[in-house]
Parts: structure tokens; C-alpha cells; sequence
């Protein structure tokens, strides 16, 4: 029943980087001991003298090095625009590692030929450290992008991402012709729309015909959660989802995050979630 | 430890500092953060007969100074709750820390039936009767209405069992003291408040109340001045034993709950945002009674003082 | 400007943005920072008949998103308002912006004696029934104790004077509606709420109460949720004109207000931290407006259109 | 009635420094037209964009340059701990000028033949610019100064203060033997005890009776303020007192600054005061 892993951390921050129009990259300093899995979360309190903001905020990983967690973010509203002043050295608290990951087992990964990424936004931070996870463990395995976003203004800087991936879908909902050429060294499509102009297209379908039992791994706002679910509702992808919900504390003591469950009632999600297995919940 | 110690009435704890419902999950949750076998006390999530799946999301939002919850009792029921969680709560009570199950029902049978479940376990020091819980449209707050039917209530749990009763009250009335003193005609041990205050957010986006429900119950640090009027004046209607609560966020706020005459105090929303809060003041609270040479009982006398001038 | 028109009874402003009684003293305190005769409305300093003194200090603490106040409705008595300021009163009218009276009394014919006076002056634009002060022993608060009370002298007020009523009633009750509905029935034309909650602080180094009064009133944002809850509780109890207000600090916060069925807002404790903030607001609403292309009737009602559902 | 000088200005920190163990000099841009006299305050909202510290923060003028308002403050509470984190360009909120001054009209000024300032502590930041002021345009007028301070950690740096006046008389609570040598360029005396252990001295004895029409500026702590009173009860010494009160908006429109008058009721310190002449009020 215990969790011994979890504390409540003090940490400081190692940067604190705009990276492009819309995303800063934060680095916190990784406490001795502390590890975490893809698709966990950490939950910091970012003005840890002052009550105001209140409650902490639930960032997911978004990659491990040896000192340093790296969180990729952008300016939701009060906290995350707090967050993004302050300075390299600045004092934190972090509770982690909290939630569940994306699967990582060798009996699920040994029967999978082919990984998908969805991402819609912000969401990318939690696949892009599943892609490195994966990578470092089943290096032959085929991990393909599918990235949502609105423009070039969400971008990520290109060597953040060209490293994992086998194709990389983008869809972008303003697309400009320019945007195609900013990344040189992957094998990239370019979609207008949302992701479902890159999952409905015919490129799309060739890929994924390559592979027999691929598993997909989904993370973007509600909106596009439930898309994905009708989606996939004729196909049977195994699907995981990241999913975000208000969070009183991050460690299942409020019973503030709940998320309807398929079977009636509802799940915890800074417990069972943030990572869901698709059947398990009803998006509402 | 004895320095510490809080003894009046039913109330013995080996120190004053107790968590509050709904915010201290089972106890467990919080193991990894500190010894909560150190604590005073824990009270543990709201409980009801039957399984509740509780309020549909969202649950929380976060306002000025404090947060709105709409839980609704999401619990998993007395049975599940002994199942799983009396032996831990046994070896809470073995060092010292009360273990308070916090009770609610739609019907007066709810909470004796629970009550009966609970006096055959022996795993509760004390049964904390909610009749407060703004987020539920039938049950508990139902016997807060009006001081009669809810001394009704508790003087039907007291016939049932010997076990302590804590009587947990709402800050959403006129004046507390009707209520107090007819918890205290009806034969219960002790006085615990403040629940949530009711409040209100709306989503200017969506136009519409953040919660399904509507209203909400409001704690933390912005409702203390409230909790501290509603403490004493509790406090002036009965010489019963105090739990006080309401936004405690430091060592300061604690006392300041004592010298309204609270006897013990619990904290809630903050342990939220601080999960080791309890654990801290209980450390303060030890070096203060250390460095000014006094038992907690003595500086509580002078706390108080004021009241009786 | 019509476009934030306000029309509703007898409430009739020309926006909806009005300052609460007690901090904006006589409004003229304001003119260093922005023209006043822009905003909707301002309410004076709580009234009485005779000067008076007020609490003795501190009368001032700052809480978590807020303030405690026991000033003691300390004031010039309602000769020397007119006195001093009916030039400047009559100014702020003719130029469209309303001047409310907020009038305190202990007895009955305090009230009457006080209206007696107002209504040869013409230089009010509504009285504002201050029932609800929590910082005075005898007086106002005791016309909120229970409704009939307040009905009584409402009524009296009622009959002596055509100039419309708003009646000001205090957070600190179980529920509102009776109150809303007893104002009501006595021939108020407005209800406005909330006044500040009861509230206590103690300074802990000195072992007693921060305000010799020891409670005082509660106020600024901490206690938004709550004044929301009241007001929406109030808008479901009758059909007058409702002036909210309870911490509000920025337009959504208004818009929140509106939200819950309040025809009109003011702005208490924020004036003190940010002078300017009503005109802030002002030019907020109108930009909305604007951009909107409706006029605040219309975005009233559809931000009110959950209530309807 | 109306007092169109007073404005709520968006200023920023020029300066922030550690001047000794207990103080800082905070510099604040100097906004144009703005003026204040010795005495007068102005109001700092800490944070603008948060609701914590909620009020604003009274303190007096310590300098004014033509592009800088100085200001010399202790860490008392939450405020001021805040504000000692804040680095240069940081904006702040700022009304004034409010409040009373010390006397500096012609008329006033003509029949006085020599000036005492007495500061217990921070109460030196107000009486500082008020000699500064004197000798701008008195400079013939012997300005003594008394001050009260706990040890030497409260002493300003010497530049700060060895300008202005005649005499000095230092009382430390707890005097060590080197803080006599501290202040090398100035006519100083050193006391052992709080500041009536300089006005009690046969030194200050032989001085005041130099002057025919002496006045007295104090300001320090409420039992300071105190005990000066009834020190200068068989004197009558004319005394103008700088007080202090928790305020709610420092523009008179709360009511929260009451000080009991001498004549019963209560006086608005922050438009009666903060300078207020020694026989209108009532310190209990
Ligand atoms: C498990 C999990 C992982 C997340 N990972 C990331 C990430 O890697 N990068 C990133 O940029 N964002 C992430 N988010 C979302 C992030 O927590 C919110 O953007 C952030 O809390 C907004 O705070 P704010 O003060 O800026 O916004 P405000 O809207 O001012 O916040 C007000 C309140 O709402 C809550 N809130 C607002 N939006 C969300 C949201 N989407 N999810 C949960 N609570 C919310 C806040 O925590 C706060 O309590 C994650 C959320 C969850 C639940
Ligand atoms: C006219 C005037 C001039 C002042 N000039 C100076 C100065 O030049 N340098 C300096 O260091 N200090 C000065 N002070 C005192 C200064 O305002 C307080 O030290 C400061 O407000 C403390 O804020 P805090 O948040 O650190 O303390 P906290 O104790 O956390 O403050 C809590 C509340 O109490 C109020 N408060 C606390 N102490 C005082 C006090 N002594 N006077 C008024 N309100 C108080 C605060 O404003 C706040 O509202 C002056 C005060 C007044 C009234
Ligand atoms: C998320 C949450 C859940 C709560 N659940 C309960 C509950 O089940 N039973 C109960 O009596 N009080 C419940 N409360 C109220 C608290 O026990 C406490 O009375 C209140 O929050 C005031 O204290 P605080 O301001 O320290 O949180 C809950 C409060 C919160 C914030
Ligand atoms: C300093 C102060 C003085 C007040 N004086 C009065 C008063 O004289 N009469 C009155 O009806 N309300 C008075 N109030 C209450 C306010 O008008 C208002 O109802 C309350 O503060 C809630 O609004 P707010 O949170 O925006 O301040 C006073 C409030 C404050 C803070
Ligand atoms: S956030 Fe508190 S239980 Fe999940
Ligand atoms: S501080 Fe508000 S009147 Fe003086």
C-alpha cells in the first residue's frame, strides 16, 4: 500500500527557456534517488511561500537526465505565467513521482512491432520522454509521430526531436508552405488541419498497414481524446491516453481528479491515471 | 510527549494536532511524506453506509486564498474502508494516534448502522458525525437545518454506543451556538468545526457554475477569520471539548485557534498543498512548549486568558 | 454610454458600476485619481444621525486575500455630510452618477430622522438600509437578527419617503431568502449584499483579540465565493433589483457577479488597494461591450441564462 | 478639497541595497512632477499583480533626487521581507504624496534658532530628509540629532549622516567600545541605553540651553513616542511627532488610521498625520 518512492521535494530551477513562440523548457534540479517513468507526473508549488497560486501544478516529465528533469510547458494561466519569470536558482517544491506510465514491461513490449505517437500540443511532453524510453530499451522498434499543432509557433526546436522517430506526421491547423522545410534531417509530412487530416490520410493508412500489432500512445486536450476514441472506435488500436483533470493534491487523498469510468463510476486520475488504457474510461 | 498532551473531557490525544476529513485521504496515502503515527489524530475520509461514487468532475477549482471542492462523498463505504484499512488504523491507535471515522448518512438508520459496523471493529477512537457536508443534496446537511432534528439525530447515535462522539458543524448559519448547545443536550462529547462555508465560482468562459452541483464547499487559508468567530463563539455556549479547524497554514494560525478555545485543531486543505504540514507543526509546537519551558495545557490557559477578563 | 445602461425598477443607472459604502469615503477621496461622475454610483460612508467617533485603533488587519475591518461606522452624522459635501453631491448627480446614502441608526427613528433630513436635500439618488454592520454593539445589526425586525423597519421607512430603498443585508445567516423576501414584502425597491462577514484575528504575541471589539468584518476577495452564493440564493428569492458585491478585483470577477443575477456591482476593500479600479472596470466593460457588439442588458442575460435552464 | 498632486504612479526600483545588518535603501524611480515634503509618505503596493501582501505599505521618504525616491526600511513582516527580494526594474505601485509634514514655512521657521531631531531606529529615514530640507534652505540652522538604536548593526554608513548636523548623540542599548570610532568626521557622543539616556545627560543639558526657541522632530517606536511625551511634559519643548498606524488606504477613505486626540475622537493619520504637533494627540 505503501508508495515509499514519493516525497515531497525541495528543488531549484536549472533553466527556464522560452523555445519557441509558445513553450518554455524548465529544468528542475533532479533531487538524489529520485526517478521517474514516462508518463508520470510531478506535481510542484511554485510560490512555495505564498498561498497565492493556491494549489500546486501537475507537469508531466519531459525528459531525465542524471541532474536534471526537464519539463516542457506553456502559459495556461496565473501559475504557468509565474512559473515562466522566475529565475534559474529559484526554489521549489516538488511531490513525484506520481500516476501511472505508459507501458514499458518486456512481456507487453516483446509482442509489439510499432509504436504511434499522438500528440496535440503541450501534449508532445510526455511521448517525446516515452520515445526515449522506448528507444533505450527496444531500439529496433519503429516509433511514428502523428503531432497536432496549430502553426509553426508551437514547433519544437529540431534536434529535440528528430533523434526517435521513423516518420513524424504534422498537422498543423495554419499551415504555411515554409513550415515544411524546417526540418531537414527526419522523414516528415505535412498535414493542414487537425491530426485527424494526417490519421485519415492515405499516407497514413500505408504506414500503418507495416505493422500488425502497433499500440498507440495519445496525449492532447479533451477535444482531441475523444476525437482519437471515435476514431478509433471501428479500428481497436490498443491505445493509452494521457489525460489532464483538475488535481487538489496529486496523491489521491482529495479525490478531486475524478474521470468518469466505462464501467460507471469513476477513476482517480493522479492514481490511475494520468495514463488510462483507452477502454477504461468514458470521456465525457 | 506529555508535554503535548491534550486531556478534557473525552478528548485524549497524546497531542492536538489531527487531520481533517476529506483531505487526509485514509492516512496512508500520506506515509511517504512523514510517521503519521505521530499525529494527534487522523480523521479519515467522509463515510457512508454504501459505496458512493460521488459528484461527476469537475471536483476542485482553486480561488483566492483557498479552493472550492465538490467531492459529494465519493467514499468507498464503511465495509470496504474496515476491509481495507483496519489494520492499519490499528496500528495507528497502538502509538497513540486516535483514529476518528467520519460519519454520514441520508437517514438516521445510515449512521447507526454504520455506528454498529464501527463498535465491532474497535479500529475508531472516536465517531465524528457530519451533518455539515455542503455537497450533497440529501443527507448530512439536512440535520443542520435546524438545531432540533439534529439534536434528534445524535441523541439516537448516543443510545447506540459509548464510543466518543464528535459533533462536526457547519459555519453556514447565524449563530453557532443553538447548534452547539443542542449537540451537547443530546449527549455528544465534543464539538468539531468548521466544515466548508458554502461558495459559489462561475466559468465566465462557458457561462456557466464551475460545479454541476453549483454551490461548493469553500476551505483554506482565506476562511480562518470566519473559522475563528464560529470557534468562539462555540466556545462561549459549552464547556465541551473544541476541535477547531478552518485555513490552518502555519504555526501561528494554530495558536490562534487555541486562544479562541479550541481544545485540539485539525488541518485540512493544506495538507493538500503541504502534505508534511501536520508533521511541521507538530515539531514547532514541541520546541515551542520546549524553549518556554510550559506544557501545552499551560499555554493554552494563557491563550486564553483574554475570555475570562 | 447606453450601451451599459442599467434599467431594472427602480434601479436605474447609467452603467453598472457603483462603489461600496465605507470605502470611497464621500467619493470627492477618489477625484485625485480619476473622475468619479464616470462610475454608475457611489455610496457614502455608512451615515448616522449624530457624528460618530468609531472604534478605537487598530480598526485595520490584513488576513489572507483580504481585510478585517472595525471601524465602528465612524462618521461626520448626516448635518455635516450635507453640509460639506451636497455641492459636490449634486455635481456628481447632474452629471448621471448616483449618490447612495448608506444610513445606520439604532433606533427606528434614527432611520426616519435621517431620511427626514435626505429628503429635503434631494442630494441622494437611493438610501441604502445598513442592516447588517457587524462592527457596532447596538444598531443596525440588530434590524438583521431575524426578518421581521428588519421588515419593521423597512415598512416604517417605506412610508415616509418616495425615494427608493435599497436594503443591505449581511452574510452571516443560515439563508438569505427570508431576509430578500422580507425586505420585499416591506416595500424595499433593491437589495444589495453582501456587507462584510463576521471575522476574528488574534495577535498572537500579545495573547489577545487584534480588534478590542474582538470580532470584525471580513471583506476583499477571499470572500468572493461566498458573496456569490448569497447573491445567487437572493436572485432566486425575488425578481427586485440585486447590487452585488464581496471582492471584487477584476472584470472576470464582475462578470461572476452578473452571472449569478446581480443587476448592478460595487467595489468595497480593492478600492483601497487600487483607487482607480472602477474606472479600470469601466473601460473594461465598455471595450466588452463593444467588441461584443451587445449591450451589458444582453450580456447579462446570457451570462444568466443558466439559471433559466 | 481636492488634492490633484496625489497620484497612483507606476514606479520601478532603481535600487535595492543591504546597507547594514538591519537596513535597506530602496531606490525608486522618480516619477515626473512628482514632489513630497519631509515627512509625507507614500503608499507601495508590493506585488501589483498579486493579492498577496494584500495592502499596500506605508513608508516615509528617506531622499529625493531629481530621478530617485529613497527609501530606507527594516524587514518587519511579510512586506518588507518581499520587498527585499525585489531587483532592480522591478514596477511597483506607488501613491502620493500623502500625508503631513514637518514645518518648513518661513514664517514657522524664522523664529526657531535651532532644531533637534530625535529618531528611535528606522524613525531616522523621515528626519533625515527633514534636515536635508533645512539645510537647503536654512543652512544656518544648527540641526542636532539623537539617536536611539539597538547595537551597531543599526548604524548608517557614515556618508549617510555626517553632513547635516552639529552634534550627534548615539544611544545604543548595547554599546560596544568601537562604535565610538565609527564616525570619525562629525561631532558624536555615545550613551549606553535608549535615547533618554542621551536626553537625560549633562551633555544634552549644556546644549539645549544654547537655544532660545528650539524645536523637536521625533520619530520611533510607539513607547518611544511615549516616553518622550512625558519627558517633555515639564518642558514644553515645541514637538512635532512623526506616528505610525496600520492603514487601510493612506488617502482617507477607510477610516482605519485612527489615533485618539488629545480633545477626544480620533485624528486620520494619513491625512492628519503622519507629522502631528505633540499636544493634538493621545497615545495610549
Ligand atoms: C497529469 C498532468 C500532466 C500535465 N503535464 C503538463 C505538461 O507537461 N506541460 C504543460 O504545459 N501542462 C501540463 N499539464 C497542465 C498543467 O497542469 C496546467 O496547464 C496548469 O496547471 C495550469 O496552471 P495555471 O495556473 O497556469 O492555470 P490556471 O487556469 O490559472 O489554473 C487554475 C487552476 O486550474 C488548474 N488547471 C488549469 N488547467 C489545467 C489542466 N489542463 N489540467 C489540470 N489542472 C489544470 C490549475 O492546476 C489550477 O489549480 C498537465 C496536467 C496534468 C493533470
Ligand atoms: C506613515 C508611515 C511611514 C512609515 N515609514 C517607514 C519607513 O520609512 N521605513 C520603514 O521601514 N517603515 C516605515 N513604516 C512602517 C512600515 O509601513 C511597516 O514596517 C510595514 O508596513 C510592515 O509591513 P510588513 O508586511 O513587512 O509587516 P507585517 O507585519 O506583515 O504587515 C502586516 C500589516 O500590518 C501593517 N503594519 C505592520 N507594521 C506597521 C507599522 N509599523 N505601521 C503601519 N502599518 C504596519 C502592514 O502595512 C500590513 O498591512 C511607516 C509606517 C507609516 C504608517
Ligand atoms: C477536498 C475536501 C474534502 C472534504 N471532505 C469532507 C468530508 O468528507 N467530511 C467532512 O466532515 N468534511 C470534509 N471536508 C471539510 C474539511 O474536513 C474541513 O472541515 C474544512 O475543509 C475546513 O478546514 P480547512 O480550511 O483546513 O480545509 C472536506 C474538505 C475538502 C477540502
Ligand atoms: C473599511 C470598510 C468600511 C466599511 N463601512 C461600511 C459602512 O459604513 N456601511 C456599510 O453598509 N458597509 C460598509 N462596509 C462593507 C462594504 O461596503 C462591503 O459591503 C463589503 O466590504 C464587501 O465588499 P468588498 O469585499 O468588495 O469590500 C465597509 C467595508 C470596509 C472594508
Ligand atoms: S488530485 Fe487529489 S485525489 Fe487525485
Ligand atoms: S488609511 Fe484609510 S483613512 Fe487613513
Amino acid at each position: 500500500m505503501l508508495k515509499k518512492d514519493i516525497s515531497d521535494y525541495d528543488v531549484f530551477i536549472t533553466k527556464n527557456d522560452k523555445i519557441n513562440e509558445n513553450y518554455y523548457l524548465l529544468g528542475i534540479s533532479r533531487p538524489s534517488g529520485f526517478d521517474i517513468m514516462a508518463g508520470q507526473f510531478v506535481n510542484i508549488k511554485i510560490e512555495p511561500n505564498s498561498i497565492q497560486p493556491f494549489l500546486r501544478r501537475p507537469f508531466s516529465v519531459f525528459y531525465l537526465d542524471k541532474y536534471e528533469i526537464g519539463i516542457l510547458y506553456q502559459i495556461k494561466g496565473e501559475g504557468t505565467k509565474l512559473l515562466s519569470t522566475k529565475k534559474n536558482g529559484t526554489k521549489l517544491k516538488m511531490i513525484g513521482p506520481l500516476g501511472t506510465s505508459f507501458p514499458l514491461e518486456d512481456s507487453f513490449m516483446k509482442n509489439i512491432d510499432g509504436v504511434f505517437l499522438i500528440a496535440g500540443g503541450i501534449g508532445i511532453a510526455p511521448l517525446f520522454f516515452y520515445a526515449n524510453r522506448i528507444k533505450a530499451k527496444y531500439e529496433y522498434l519503429d516509433i511514428n509521430l502523428i503531432y497536432g499543432i496549430r502553426d509553426g509557433g508551437f514547433l519544437l526546436p529540431e534536434d529535440y526531436i528528430k533523434y526517435y522517430f521513423s516518420s513524424i506526421f504534422f498537422s498543423l491547423e495554419r499551415k504555411k508552405v515554409y513550415e515544411e522545410n524546417i526540418y531537414s534531417g527526419c522523414n516528415c509530412k505535412f498535414f493542414e488541419g487537425n491530426i485527424f487530416s494526417a490519421l485519415n490520410s492515405f499516407e497514413f493508412d500505408s504506414l500503418i498497414k507495416k505493422y500488425n500489432n502497433p499500440i498507440f500512445a495519445v496525449c492532447g486536450p479533451d477535444p482531441m481524446l475523444k476525437a482519437f476514441i471515435e476514431w478509433n472506435k471501428d479500428k481497436y488500436f490498443e491505445s493509452y491516453l494521457s489525460l489532464e483533470s483538475f488535481m487538489g493534491c496529486g496523491f489521491h487523498a482529495c479525490l478531486g481528479c475524478a474521470v468518469p469510468k466505462s464501467s460507471g463510476g469513476y477513476i482517480y486520475l493522479c492514481e490511475e491515471g494520468p495514463v488510462v488504457y483507452y477502454k477504461d474510461i468514458n470521456l465525457q | 510527549m506529555s508535554l503535548l498532551e491534550v486531556k478534557k473531557g473525552k478528548l485524549n490525544l497524546k497531542n492536538p494536532i489531527l487531520t481533517a476529513s476529506g483531505t487526509f485521504g485514509y492516512g496512508d496515502e500520506f506515509e511517504p511524506f512523514f510517521d503519521v503515527s505521530l499525529l494527534g489524530g487522523i480523521t479519515i475520509k467522509g463515510t457512508t453506509l454504501n459505496p458512493k461514487d460521488g459528484n461527476p468532475p469537475p471536483r476542485i477549482y482553486e480561488v483566492y486564498g483557498g479552493m472550492l471542492n465538490s467531492i459529494g462523498l465519493a467514499n468507498i463505504g464503511i465495509n470496504q474502508v474496515i476491509e481495507k484499512y483496519s489494520k492499519y488504523f490499528l496500528s495507528l491507535i497502538n502509538s497513540g494516534c486516535a483514529v476518528i471515522i467520519n460519519i454520514n448518512g441520508e437517514k438516521i438508520e445510515d449512521f447507526l448502522k454504520i455506528i454498529e459496523i464501527s463498535d465491532s471493529t474497535g479500529c475508531f477512537n472516536f465517531y465524528e458525525i457530519n451533518v455539515s457536508c455542503p455537497n450533497v443534496k440529501k443527507g448530512g446537511i439536512a440535520f443542520s437545518q435546524d438545531p432540533k432534528t439534529m439534536g434528534k439525530l445524535i441523541n439516537k447515535i448516543r443510545k447506540k454506543t459509548k464510543t466518543p462522539i464528535i459533533v462536526k458543524l457547519s459555519p453556514n448559519v447565524q449563530s453557532i451556538s443553538p447548534y452547539v448547545k443542542s449537540a451537547e443536550d443530546s449527549g455528544a462529547d465534543i464539538i468539531s468545526l468548521i466544515n466548508t462555508m458554502k461558495g459559489i465560482s462561475i466559468d465566465i468562459n462557458s457561462k456557466k457554475p464551475r460545479f454541476k452541483n453549483i454551490y461548493a464547499g469553500f476551505s483554506g487559508p482565506a476562511i480562518k477569520p470566519i473559522a475563528l468567530y464560529h470557534i468562539y463563539e462555540a466556545r462561549r455556549s459549552t464547556c465541551l471539548p473544541i476541535i477547531g479547524m478552518g485555513g490552518i497554514n502555519n504555526f501561528n494560525d494554530m495558536l490562534e485557534f487555541f486562544a479562541v478555545g479550541a481544545d485540539a485543531i485539525e488541518v485540512g486543505t493544506m495538507n493538500l498543498v503541504n502534505p508534511t504540514i501536520t508533521y511541521e507543526l507538530l515539531i514547532e509546537l514541541e520546541k515551542y512548549c520546549e524553549n518556554n519551558k510550559k506544557p501545552l495545557s499551560k499555554i493554552k490557559e494563557e491563550l486564553t486568558q483574554w475570555m475570562k477578563q
